[in-house]
């Protein structure tokens, strides 16, 4: 399992091959990537990511747990930035490997309802002097449910 | 005790944290504390259900107990991801 | 949408990162990879990837457009080798791009299931002097069903 | 008409491609018009469950017309991903 909560900048395909490489008997690897999506508007200039130290890998590190406890995964990875991003930049990613595709898929999926509801992670979109907080949706809560 | 806010728990507060003594049995004593302690606290806890709360790092709701607690976080909906 | 066929080898952090550097407002990209699997035996010599020339790039645009009928994605990408391939040799991989999780996990999954099942590839185990043809699974044909 | 074989009924059958003249109406006529030619194709045409079958590059069954198709192939069901 490899956590990374960071402000620095990283490269998804570097990322996706280096998990690949460390993977033996995995047939099925799955990526997840969050990029920041301009505003509807198109003047989103910076998108600002506040995370709580200390709390944050160990609440990732939680959900990646219960996410090995319940498919059979061979391995877990998740970098999340923090700091001032803008327009098409990463914001994180997730990275599963299973012997076999279904529970990949699951891993992944469960990792990124848990991530974007229980990581302590809130974001503000910044346009002009427009600041906003962006508010979580309901059905983002509502998601979890289904695990 | 060390409290702390995030987000615009934290820009309503003015601050990112205080440290406190209190003899707060729980959570909602502590927001009820606070509350009454200045304006600012009073708006940045005027609906709780725009709230959540953190015990020592954990997520909890507004009934946990605080004793022994070190820190105690406030902050609205997490929007990771 | 960009479907290639083809015998070569390709780098799957390469065109991760060529696809997402091709999206612009979608907030989130999925891929998935197969990767050869060694034999439970450990000595899987090589996998022979048999498909129909003509068919395979059809089949695969089919099943592109019903994707892209059901969910709103942005792109989708499908790479898939035949020929000879060793253990952890990367046999294929899809990727597709949205502005929301939900509609880039199931748009890859479909994908996934239907290629599994519907795209006239066929795999044959080679160690030594056995060689198996890939028996196809009762849950890989289960799995289209939940569609 | 063109007839290919893939997989294990391609080495059944001991080659990739027949070209045939046939009255054929339906596949499954075809198939035992097959069946009938050789002893190798009445091995790989043995079980038609274990098959699959596609006309003109596009799957179907066993009870489809042949009438104007140019091509028709069977194999097993596909292991692709």
């Amino acid at each position: 399992m490899d956590i990374r909560v960071q402000e620095q900048p990283f490269d998804l395909g570097a990322e996706a091959n280096a998990f690949a490489a460390k993977q033996t008997g995995m047939g099925a690897l799955v990526t997840f990537t969050g990029i920041v999506r301009d505003l509807a508007e198109g003047d989103l200039d910076t998108m600002e990511i506040e995370h709580y130290p200390g709390m944050t890998e160990k609440a990732i590190e939680t959900i990646a747990n219960e996410a090995l406890s319940r498919w059979t995964l061979g391995d877990i990875l998740v970098i999340h930035r923090y700091g001032k991003l803008h327009a098409d930049e990463v914001i994180m990613m997730v990275a599963t490997a299973a012997r076999h595709r279904a529970d990949a898929f699951q891993g992944a999926e469960f990792l990124m309802d848990f991530l974007k509801s229980r990581a302590p992670f809130w974001k503000k979109e910044v346009s002009g002097t427009a600041t906003d907080w962006v508010a979580a949706k309901d059905e983002d809560e509502d998601a979890l449910s289904r695990w | 005790m060390d409290v702390l806010y995030f987000a615009w728990v934290r820009e309503r507060v003015g601050r990112p944290k205080d440290k406190l003594e209190t003899d707060a049995e729980t959570v909602r004593d502590l927001v009820n504390e606070l509350r009454e302690k200045e304006e600012r606290y009073a708006a940045a806890f005027a609906d709780l259900d725009a709230l959540r709360v953190a015990v020592d790092q954990e997520l909890t709701d507004f009934d946990a107990p605080l004793k022994n607690a070190r820190e105690v976080a406030f902050f609205p909906p997490m929007t990771g991801g």
